[in-house]
């Protein structure tokens, strides 16, 4: 973990406001597992102030370089979208516990579930599970056509679905139908994107091993503010940070 | 040239991280040595363990941010077992920021965590606007503020200091009576209450609806209230709201800070404290100061020295 | 869409200059066409013609300013003479910010300015931090306040709006005893007081010595604020506070303002009213209001809804 | 008057911490008078929130371009020296009452007195009246060796004296030491720089045409906001915005 300049190698419109950032820079030597993220300073500036999480995507140690994947949302990212080749972005990383790669069991079924921009942490670790011999199966869910992005990436992996919930792209509807229609079936469960989707999977799955990467709006993005706390199933008073102890967690750890 | 001595405090430095913004110092231990400091105000601690608010606690605004943890905590008894043993390790002094919903649970932590090896002096939060019950009722009333600041004095092995909230019509007024109610120094300022709406749902971001303002956007108020309050009382003051830059540390000295505590600005960037240290001793160079302690209170200092040559 | 009804106030839009942001209209004239806006709090009108406080009367803070202006203005006579009379040219109903150091000024001036043929309504500047006598005093005591609105409603002919200041313990105690006393409506909030020190004198920048912050980073304390009094009171509130683009109005009238007045931005950019006028309706649109008056208080009124709803 | 995106043709640095900054637009036209100024937002940010002001010191109106020359300050003028060739900048301008060329007689001397970052104004002063046929000397004042700019520009036009406070280049001491030294006489005496310097000159010449370009904090920059005045000679009450009235006034118009 540690705080660095890094500089942007390429920064593309890859879909509808989503862009696709290649940053290089010593830094990225420490990053391992998939899953974990960087903070970001989009601006010297002290409007954004605070630092914007974004999860890395692909890791290339060869190169050095570090492939994020980001919504343009609000006023953050909007700066993050304008950076070019050479620029400088203040990365402080990596952060967070990601998902385990080394307790998966080679030969064995992951199916991977990803939701919008949930979606980019999930390839690094596809690469991962199937290095590794693991069968990965992805559905990914996109509220329509024009936001679609790594599809082919993903097809070069494993099988792979496509839903929208209008319908534009792959099959109509919630990444849960898909599972439903193609009666997928798996020994793992991994899954990132918008918390009722996570919910959902958690519910529909409550005795498998299931493992959700969550988000939370965070402070300080290493475990000092308690910002991003989120309820376990313990009690009322136990809680995990996200930033710190995930973002990814079992399912039966985190209260959704 | 950097060292500052204050009731029970001998700081090597004036620079102290702010209570909430860095833990229990354990995730900053990973980025730099923590001997570096002046010290450390803990994570406010009750008696009891709190969850705090509902997520979402925090958003961005102008030069800000607003937060709504809610006094999470690990509870007493996790601290004195946990936090500050491992503290130890470190050759620094510490303050406890304590909290409560009534004023006994103050008087219990307060006696507790006073005796703890390495706790210094105790900072009293009864200005935390996140709190339903409590907290901010202590820290808007001068009576209240006083009797608690009393009762606490009472228990406690070592200095007591009061944290002033900024939402008051007068901070001098309230500085004033935990003066008189005993208090060994002031620390200053709390975040100021705000509210952003999301426009896309009409609600408060915060799932607490208001939350507590930090950072450089408060910078002028509370320089504003340090150049006030130390000048109305005699007990020393630790200022802070907005610190970012050794520059900002000096202004708070200027205004009549004797020591500076950097909350905020430890989230932008985790080696904010030992930086502002490190530079430091060159900007107080650069503007002709000798020492911390020598530009202590000097802007107002200054206008009394002029105002003596008049007459 | 955009038009708002609010006491003596007929306004095509929501869109108010904040007063003393925009002198007496004349210089923005040269701009745009004044007709487009909703309403122009004019400057502060004091019985005789004042000439403020010594310079630099302005100072930057991180996403805000500090002003030390000191009410200047060239007094009744002249703006009942020349200013108002020069503003008939445009179809707008003007508010008129009345100032003073005691009652019997605000009265004074209240009497007379309120029967000017286009002045439809009153602000009684009961919060400007900057003068020493009378104003601070007037907004941070509830009764004084209550007392002073009372003795302005007995002798104006038009209807009366009181400006809070932000800078008390309870933005709602004050509110109500605004209410109470008669008051049509509320304007919130006047700047916050704050201070900012040159490090190269050790001097505060401003000649006052203490200014009044405003600006973006003043935003989250005006939304909140807002959000409280429309609350705890039935007379309509006019917010203000960091305005710089529709999104920023439609985030006050959600919190329950009435209409909104810009400040500071008309300085960052002058043409900034008009263009707010010209993209609120999209920005309306965009989140799925069909009229300005659709967003007032939405915020809490969603909450009792839902309120209501689990009961 | 108007408010406008001026494009950058180029900007370097003169002299020490000093940059010359060319501005490109169709407000170019607008300027006519010296002693006219500009108000800059430097960036897009909410901070620096306010405008800064910069006088005009060559209006070009074939090219289309005007020369600010700038001391690098604080922060609002550190981002100004940042811009680059092709970068855009928000000016509003022109803005203020300049010297009134038109008022002064061919064949008439002149002396222009500039201190420092007063000095930038004085040159397209100069061009106007030297080329009316009014003869120009001037003095002008730096702190130090290294702060000199526009020496052989000034030379071009008229006589020119060049004070340093350090003696590290032309004459030791201040303007006013010069004036006395070389015994300089004028019809006109027209300043730009510190407030000591300016009273210096109002007292020195109390009865002689003397025209002095102030400087105060400003808020708006076109005299809505009050917080630029100056006192007048007149009365306790009367006062002038030098944003509005000035920057250029008569000595006598003006308390200092
Ligand atoms: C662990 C983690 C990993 C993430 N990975 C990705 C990713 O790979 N790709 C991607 O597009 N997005 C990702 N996000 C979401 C991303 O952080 C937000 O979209 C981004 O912070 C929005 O910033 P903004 O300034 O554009 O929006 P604004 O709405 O202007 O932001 C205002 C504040 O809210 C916070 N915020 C807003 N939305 C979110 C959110 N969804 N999650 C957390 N904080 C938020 C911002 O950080 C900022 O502090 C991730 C979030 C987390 C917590
Ligand atoms: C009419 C006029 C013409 C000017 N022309 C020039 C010029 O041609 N070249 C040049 O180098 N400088 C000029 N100045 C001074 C220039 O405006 C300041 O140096 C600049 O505003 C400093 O901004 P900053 O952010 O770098 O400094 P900061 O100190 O960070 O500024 C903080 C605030 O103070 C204000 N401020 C600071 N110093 C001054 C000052 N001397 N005058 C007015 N406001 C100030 C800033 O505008 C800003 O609002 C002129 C000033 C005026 C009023
Ligand atoms: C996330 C967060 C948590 C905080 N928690 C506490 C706390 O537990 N006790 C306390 O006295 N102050 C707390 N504060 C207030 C800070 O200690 C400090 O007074 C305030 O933030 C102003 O300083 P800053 O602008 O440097 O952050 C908290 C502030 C933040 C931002
Ligand atoms: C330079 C300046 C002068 C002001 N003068 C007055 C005044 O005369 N009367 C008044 O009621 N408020 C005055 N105000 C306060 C504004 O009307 C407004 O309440 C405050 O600035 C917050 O809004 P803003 O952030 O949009 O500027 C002044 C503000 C500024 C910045
Ligand atoms: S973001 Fe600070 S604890 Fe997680
Ligand atoms: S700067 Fe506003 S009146 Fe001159």
């Amino acid at each position: 973990m540690r705080k660095e300049l890094l500089t942007v190698g390429s920064n593309e419109c890859i879909a509808d406001n989503i862009y696709k950032l290649i940053l290089e820079g010593d830094m990225v030597q420490d990053f391992k597992k998939p899953g974990q993220f960087v903070h970001l300073k989009v601006s010297e500036s002290m409007t954004p102030l605070l630092r914007r999480p974004i999860s890395v995507a692909e890791i290339n140690h060869d190169q050095s370089e570090v492939t994020l994947i980001f919504r343009k949302e609000g006023e953050g990212t909007s700066l993050l979208a304008e950076k070019k080749r050479g620029d400088q972005v203040d990365v402080l990383g990596p952060l967070g516990n990601g998902f385990d790669v080394e307790n998966f069991t080679e030969g064995k079924k992951a199916l991977i579930i990803g939701g919008g921009v949930g979606v980019p942490p999930l390839y690094e670790l596809s690469k991962q599970l199937t290095s590794k011999g693991i069968l990965a199966t992805h559905v990914l869910g996109f509220q329509s056509a024009k936001d679609v992005f790594f599809e082919r990436q993903f097809k070069e992996l494993g099988e792979t679905f496509v839903a929208t919930v209008d319908g534009t792209h792959g099959i109509q509807g919630f990444v849960t139908d898909v599972i439903d229609k193609e009666q997928l079936d798996f020994d793992y469960l991994l899954a990132c994107g918008p918390t009722p989707m996570l919910r959902a999977l958690k519910m529909k799955y409550p005795d498998r091993e299931v493992y959700l990467s969550m988000e939370e709006r965070m402070g300080c993005g290493i475990g000092a503010c308690f910002a991003c706390v989120c309820h376990t199933d313990q009690s009322e008073k136990t809680y995990v940070k996200v930033c710190l102890d995930g973002p990814v967690f079992k399912a039966e750890e985190v209260l959704l | 040239m950097l060292n500052v001595q204050l009731p029970g405090l001998d700081l090597k430095n004036p620079i102290i991280p702010a209570s909430g913004c860095f833990g229990f110092g354990q995730e900053f231990a990973k980025f730099y040595d923590l001997n570096l400091l002046g010290s450390i105000m803990i994570k406010a601690t009750t008696k009891d363990a709190r969850y705090g608010n509902p997520t979402p606690r925090v958003a961005e605004t102008g030069a800000g941010m607003l937060n709504a943890i809610g006094l999470q905590n690990p509870g007493l008894k996790h601290v004195m077992e946990n936090e500050l043993p491992w503290l130890e390790q470190y050759d620094l002094p510490i303050i406890a920021n304590v909290a409560g919903s009534q004023l006994e649970d103050y008087v219990e932590v307060a006696e507790e965590i006073s005796t703890a090896k390495n706790v210094k002096a105790l900072e009293l939060n009864i200005s935390c606007p996140n709190v339903k019950t409590g907290g901010i009722a202590f820290g808007t009333i001068p009576e209240t503020a006083a009797e608690l600041t009393k009762a606490v004095k009472n228990v406690s092995s070592v200095p007591v200091y009061v944290k002033l909230s900024p939402n008051v019509s007068s901070i001098t007024e309230m500085a004033k009576a935990i003066e008189d109610a005993g208090a060994d120094g002031l620390t200053l300022i709390n975040t100021l209450v705000g509210m952003r709406l999301n426009l896309k749902n009409g609600k408060p971001i915060l799932a607490n609806g208001t939350g507590g303002l930090s950072g450089p956007a408060v910078k002028p108020v509370a320089v504003r209230m340090v150049y006030e309050v130390s000048q109305a009382v005699k007990i020393p003051v630790i200022g802070m709201g907005g610190v970012q830059s050794a520059e900002d540390v000096l202004e708070f000295l200027l205004a009549g800070a004797s020591a500076v505590a950097v909350g905020t600005a430890n989230f932008v960037n985790p080696f904010v404290c030992p930086e502002i240290i490190d530079e430091l001793p060159n900007v107080l160079k650069k503007y002709g100061y000798s020492s911390a302690r020598d530009c202590i209170g000097r802007s107002w200092k200054l206008e009394a020295e002029s105002a003596n040559h008049r007459t």
